[in-house]
């Protein structure tokens, strides 16, 4: 692929062990091969890592690339890198997650994804319709990884929705609360489920990754039935649809992590080919509900969602 | 002189950057009990962990019963049919005295392919006995190595070399932090050695005590044999003139 | 009594297991009965033996004087080649084999590796953990392949006894338990384990073939892991690239808890156990007690510390005892 | 020739500077010579004070018998005080002041508690990590302050010396490497902490207060991560509070590849820091090397152990060479 | 008998499960060289570790020249001016002859409080001369500890203490791993304490050894002492009767 001398390069702060970002990969690794560009993705070794993706962005930048591609996960970090940069005529498109100031924040010049905060705050609306009618409401939040941006950053959308709600709703009695859950679907289980045993009149939860899907199993091995607890959460991976074929799970965000690795690829392309200047792309509120289930599994075993 | 049982040729050994052994010959004959001496640093540890497999000569050769032997390993030489009391204690300090004087040749209630159960019970009457058998008092086979005295400890090393008597008996240092009671049961062992058809090497400093149990004097002094007689044909006074 | 509470309590997994009983005492009072329900224990036991088997070939290990940091790593890979193998259509018993088979090869590089070069193994295990993980994401594809609908996996995470409290996985994890116990007390091998660990020099010495000892108790450590990793998997339903992540270290904290000592020689497999009941205890406990998220890991942090602090002062203050024995 | 051979190669720390100039060479092939293009040099050398300053440390925490795991997270949470401190207001220097206090509890407590109730450093900064962790999320409230803008970051990460090359940081790394070797080689002090870590029970039947030399080495670990942790944060310009996850592991394998014993009383402040050189190095020349990213952890791995494994056989071999000194 | 230099009242130590020191009370003269000796697990090394720091007793006390001395580690016990060579050499193996020399007493070229830079090569002469006085060849002062054979690390551990003579000095079985000429060196030097004012406690297996530069004998059995006599008024005969 190294004869059309695109070079692109992708870096982010997610680690190769991580579904979603195997999505985005299948999505730049097809774009690349159709545009016949030489690409290359960086993972992190640890998951959310900023300093070790900055390192990788550098390293990357060394080859002068004809584009990169990031995630902006912190509004700092990378400023002067990105600013150096577009100063040496790198394409920079930012990639599922943007600075906290949009376009002001940092120099990239096109931002595709869509944001944490967003992303929770629609879930939790999305969720809310599924909220009972009357009585009290208890919610609890799973912090995947406490300290780390995308956890907290998604959670807070969440919060955010339920502070909302609770004013829209002055006369119910509407509560939360967080709990560190876990990267890894034993644990959040586990823990979850020790939860929920204390506590079995909760609402509804929401994880800020898929690990919810573990939950719904323990839900099944109790013999409790879908909906009595509402789960919801981010990205589709496999074991999210499962669990939303079975009923378990009400609401998913997806960020369609295949056109995200996809479309700024193709950026990347037509700037380069007919100086088109990467516009934003947003890859949608992307709420799934169980009706589509079906039909995603099928792509979801592609790894195109 | 019959066949020697073992004989070395040339060895040399070096440590980083110490020559060691600087071509070492001897010739062991069969059931004669040897005392090895020399000044500290002499090479007498050195020679006797080649014979007994912990190190590695860097040349030389190691004929055992006229035949060429390669010894790389603790194991051969057992197999060999040597048997060592290192001069630095071999015990395992986080073990019972029991097991210590076993490891490696636990006794089993049954095995497949040499792995099996140990028989505990065999394991405790027999070290009960192999302590008794040298004088050591201990409160019971159960009690951890790293809990005994540096006397207790040696007696120890000693009781087990005696269980498992052997064609070669090393001794680098035997009676070193041993009460005087044991020190002349160690002594007795050495000098019944022969009358059991065993070879013995005696390392000690203790002129007397070498004197006392062997029929021939080996002297080593920087790395090389440097006097080789037996007991009758020379004296305490000469062998100190030559260290 | 007094002679039995100095011999009780001087034996480290003892003072873990009196710590242990503690901490469920203060937890059933804290969580308002809750902690002890048979729902709460079934959530408990249910992960338990997953943990409990890792800190079960971590303590052996230990005990041998070595260390393990690709346990976590070997977790995941060996039910996704099983997954990645039955997806191509590959039968249960054989994709089975081969899982097994990958630990083997793992736990003998690390032994091996170590051995032959003298290097330690916390560097050879630390590589293979990277080495391990990045087979786990390239042999899915980075798409974990789902599992067929057919496995026994009735065999590992079905429900048994009395009021369904225990999982398949439990009677496997007592019956591994107790083989690999017995393997270490009363076997010829568990003594060579426990000398190699003691004291290198005069294990060796002694002729016994340390290198093989080493070996082997490596690729034992390393199949238990894969073990737990495929019951995990059943259990979840998905073999996760990220699975087990961060257990390397959880399992040594759980021999360490249980009284094996880093440096070899010293341990026992029902002191790796309590320790990882331990470590699933606090976790379990601290949800209940509605712990806020941002101090969870710090209660985590603080109670392990104070876990190992007490049995350490409990052996103490039992060494202290004056009763002849 | 042979003798300096000999006494060269038998250094670890200078048989892993043979296996450094090999890998770079290496990598300056296989990225069409970009790695050591001034720009990239530019990146590595940025990067490098910070990983190193705390593998000084932890080298000599190893050095002095003990381990600290604690160290990605002090990394973290002394930066974070700092932050919160300054944004309600606290000037720079008392801000800094109270930073470095918070190392020097933490590594007070690790020692203290190591000690005293004489339990395993691994569990007891194992403990710590999780706490200070989850204390750097506490003040932080889960998001990270700004950073004031009128700090004195150039005395940290501004770029200096010919073809800008190096960062301030770069200076005080060499400064304190230079001081810490000194410490380590030429002063009593040194020579304590590696009778202790060498072996203890001589070290303390010489009189040597062996206790407080562990808990300063403790201390002096907690507060080189401390400052590491600070000169990145002002260099990236925001404090996360998951700066420094993994690092633990990382300084630990740079100490080992740079030939520190795990075992205490080897080691040289030198190792540790090519140690550090190396991972850092490999990390940017895969990156370069266009190397796969699912192979790339695999990578990683593989080329961790080969550093070990290669310093261990180049050592043994310059140690057979047969010269008398 | 003018004042004792050191006086223990009714010591008592438990190891977990052994009773090692049942009441031992002793009185040592001034400038007087007690020859200490018992069986194997009598507590000799017991006794001398709680005066010198390593361990600490259960009950009873110690005076110092008349006054109640409070000994909670080898540094207070340093500081009373106990010197002590242990039986179990305190030696680092990772350092060099030189370093291990002068552990905790390095020679500075300047010090604040306490701390400060070694002067190595006043280090590495005086060594070279510490080594040269107990006769022992090494070959050089930077060679590690570890590499040596038993006996050179042992007179190692002697030259550091005859280097840093003090007013008490304290030998657990010194002799062990010596040769004939070294371990002459030593009772030579156990013999000379008395005219450089220095009290002695000296402890061996070898009666010979005891009787030849002892001024008094105390016998230990069973973690009590059993015979105390100057060497004049007893016998090697007496002593292995009473053992
Ligand atoms: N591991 C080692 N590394 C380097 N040199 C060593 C090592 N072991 C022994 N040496 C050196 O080899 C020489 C011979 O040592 P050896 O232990 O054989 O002496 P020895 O005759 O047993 O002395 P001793 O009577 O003191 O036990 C000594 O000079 C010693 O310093
Ligand atoms: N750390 C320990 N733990 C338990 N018991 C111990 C410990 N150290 C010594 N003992 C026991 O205390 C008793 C006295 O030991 P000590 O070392 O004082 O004897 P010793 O007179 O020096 O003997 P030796 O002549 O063999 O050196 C012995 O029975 C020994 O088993
Ligand atoms: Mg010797
Ligand atoms: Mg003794």
């Amino acid at each position: 692929a190294r004869a059309e001398g695109l070079n692109i390069v992708f870096t982010h702060h997610s680690s190769a062990s991580n579904t979603f970002w195997q999505a985005v990969k299948k999505g730049f690794d097809d774009a690349c091969e159709k545009v016949q560009a030489n690409c290359q993705m960086v993972f992190t070794q640890t998951e959310g890592s900023v300093e070790q993706q900055l390192a990788n962005m550098e390293a990357a930048l060394a080859r002068k690339p004809d584009a990169l591609l990031t995630s902006i996960v912190d509004d700092k970090a990378f400023d002067g890198v990105l600013d150096k940069a577009v100063k040496d005529g790198v394409i920079v498109i930012g990639v599922n997650v943007d600075d906290s100031q949009g376009a002001e924040g940092s120099a990239r010049q096109a931002f595709v994804g869509q944001g944490f905060r967003p992303a929770g705050y629609s879930l939790g609306k999305a969720m809310s319709e599924k909220f009972p009618k009357d009585g009290p409401i208890k919610v609890l939040v799973g912090i995947s990884a406490p300290g780390q941006s995308w956890s907290e950053l998604r959670g807070g959308g969440v919060m955010d929705f339920l502070e909302d709600f609770k004013k829209a709703n002055p006369g119910r009695d509407i509560t939360y609360e967080r709990i560190d859950s876990g990267t890894d679907l034993a644990v959040t289980a586990d823990r979850v489920g020790a939860y929920l045993n204390a506590h079995p009149d909760t609402t509804a939860y929401f994880d800020t990754g898929f690990w919810h899907a573990a939950v719904a199993r323990v839900l099944k091995d109790r013999g409790i039935e879908p909906g009595k607890v509402l789960l919801g959460g981010f990205d589709l991976v496999p074991e999210v649809v499962q669990q939303m074929q079975t009923g378990y799970v009400q609401v998913q965000v997806d960020q369609q992590p295949y056109m995200q690795g996809f479309m700024p690829v193709l950026q990347v392309y037509l700037a380069k080919k007919a100086g088109l200047s990467p516009a934003n792309i947003d890859t949608g509120q992307g709420i799934v509900r169980p009706d589509q289930a079906d039909a995603i599994m099928e792509l979801s075993k592609q790894g195109l969602r | 002189m019959t066949d020697p049982i073992i004989s070395v040729r040339n060895l040399h050994k070096w440590y980083s950057g110490v020559h060691a052994l600087r071509g070492v010959s001897l010739d062991l004959a069969r059931n004669q009990t040897v005392g090895l001496i020399g000044d500290n640093g002499a090479g007498k540890s050195t020679l006797i962990n080649i014979l007994s497999g912990l190190q590695k000569q860097d040349q030389g050769e190691i004929y055992m019963e006229g035949k060429a032997a390669e010894i790389s390993g603790p194991r051969d030489s057992m197999r060999l049919g040597i048997e060592t009391i290192y001069q630095y204690n071999s015990m395992v300090p986080t073990m019972t005295i029991a097991r210590n004087l076993f490891i490696g040749r636990e006794p089993l209630k049954f095995a497949v392919g040499g792995f099996g159960i140990i028989d505990l019970k065999k394991m405790r009457d027999e070290s009960v006995k192999a302590i008794a058998d040298v004088d050591l008092h201990l409160r019971s086979p159960d009690a951890l190595v790293g809990e005994l005295s540096g006397g207790q400890r040696q007696g120890v090393a000693i009781a087990r070399a005696m269980h498992f008597k052997s064609k070669v008996m090393i001794l680098d240092e035997p009676t070193n932090h041993l009460s005087v009671k044991e020190t002349n049961k160690v002594i007795g062992f050495v000098r019944s050695l022969k009358d059991q058809n065993v070879t013995g090497i005696f390392i000690s400093h203790n002129m007397h005590h070498v004197f006392e149990c062997c029929d021939r004097i080996v002297a080593m002094a920087r790395g090389q044999v440097v006097l080789d007689k037996l007991v009758g044909d020379t004296s305490i006074d000469e062998v100190q003139d030559v260290l | 009594m007094k002679r039995f509470l100095k011999v009780y309590m001087e034996k480290p997994e003892l003072a873990a297991l009196l710590l242990l009983v503690i901490l469920v005492a203060i937890f059933q009072g804290r969580s308002d009965g809750i902690f002890l329900s048979i729902d709460n224990l079934r959530g408990i036991l249910g992960i338990l033996p997953e943990m409990a088997l890792v800190a079960i070939g971590v303590t052996l290990l230990m005990i041998c004087g070595e260390f393990d940091l690709s346990v976590g790593a070997v977790f995941a890979l060996m039910p996704m080649s099983m997954a990645v193998l039955m997806a191509h259509g590959t039968p249960f018993l054989p994709a089975m084999a081969v899982g097994f088979l990958v630990c083997v090869v793992i736990g003998f590089l690390n032994g091996y590796l170590t051995i032959r070069f003298a290097i330690p193994s916390f560097i050879t295990t630390l590589g293979m953990m990277f080495i391990a993980r990045s087979l786990t994401v390239v042999i899915s594809g980075g798409f974990p392949p789902l599992l067929p609908a057919d496995l026994p996996t009735w065999l590992f995470t079905d429900f048994v006894g009395p009021g369904n409290v225990i999982r398949m996985s439990f009677l496997w994890f007592v019956g591994i338990a107790v083989i690999v116990s017995m393997l270490l007390t009363r076997t010829n091998f568990g003594n060579w384990v426990r000398a190699t660990g003691g004291f290198f020099p005069a294990a060796a010495a002694m002729g016994i073939p340390t290198a093989r000892v080493k070996i082997v108790s490596f690729i034992l450590c390393s199949m238990l892991a894969g073990f737990a990793g495929m019951i995990q998997v059943f259990r979840l339903g998905s073999p996760l690239p990220s699975l087990g992540d961060g257990m390397e270290l959880q399992a040594v904290a759980a021999a360490v808890i249980g009284g094996a000592s880093l440096n070899g020689g010293i341990g026992a497999v029902l002191g790796g156990i309590i320790g990882a009941i331990l470590i699933r205890v606090i976790d379990n406990g601290l949800v209940l007690s509605q712990v806020d998220a941002n101090w969870f890991k710090f209660a985590i942090g603080f109670l392990t510390i104070f876990a190992v602090v007490a049995n350490a002062w409990l052996r103490k203050r039992a060494r202290s005892i004056k009763v002849e024995i």
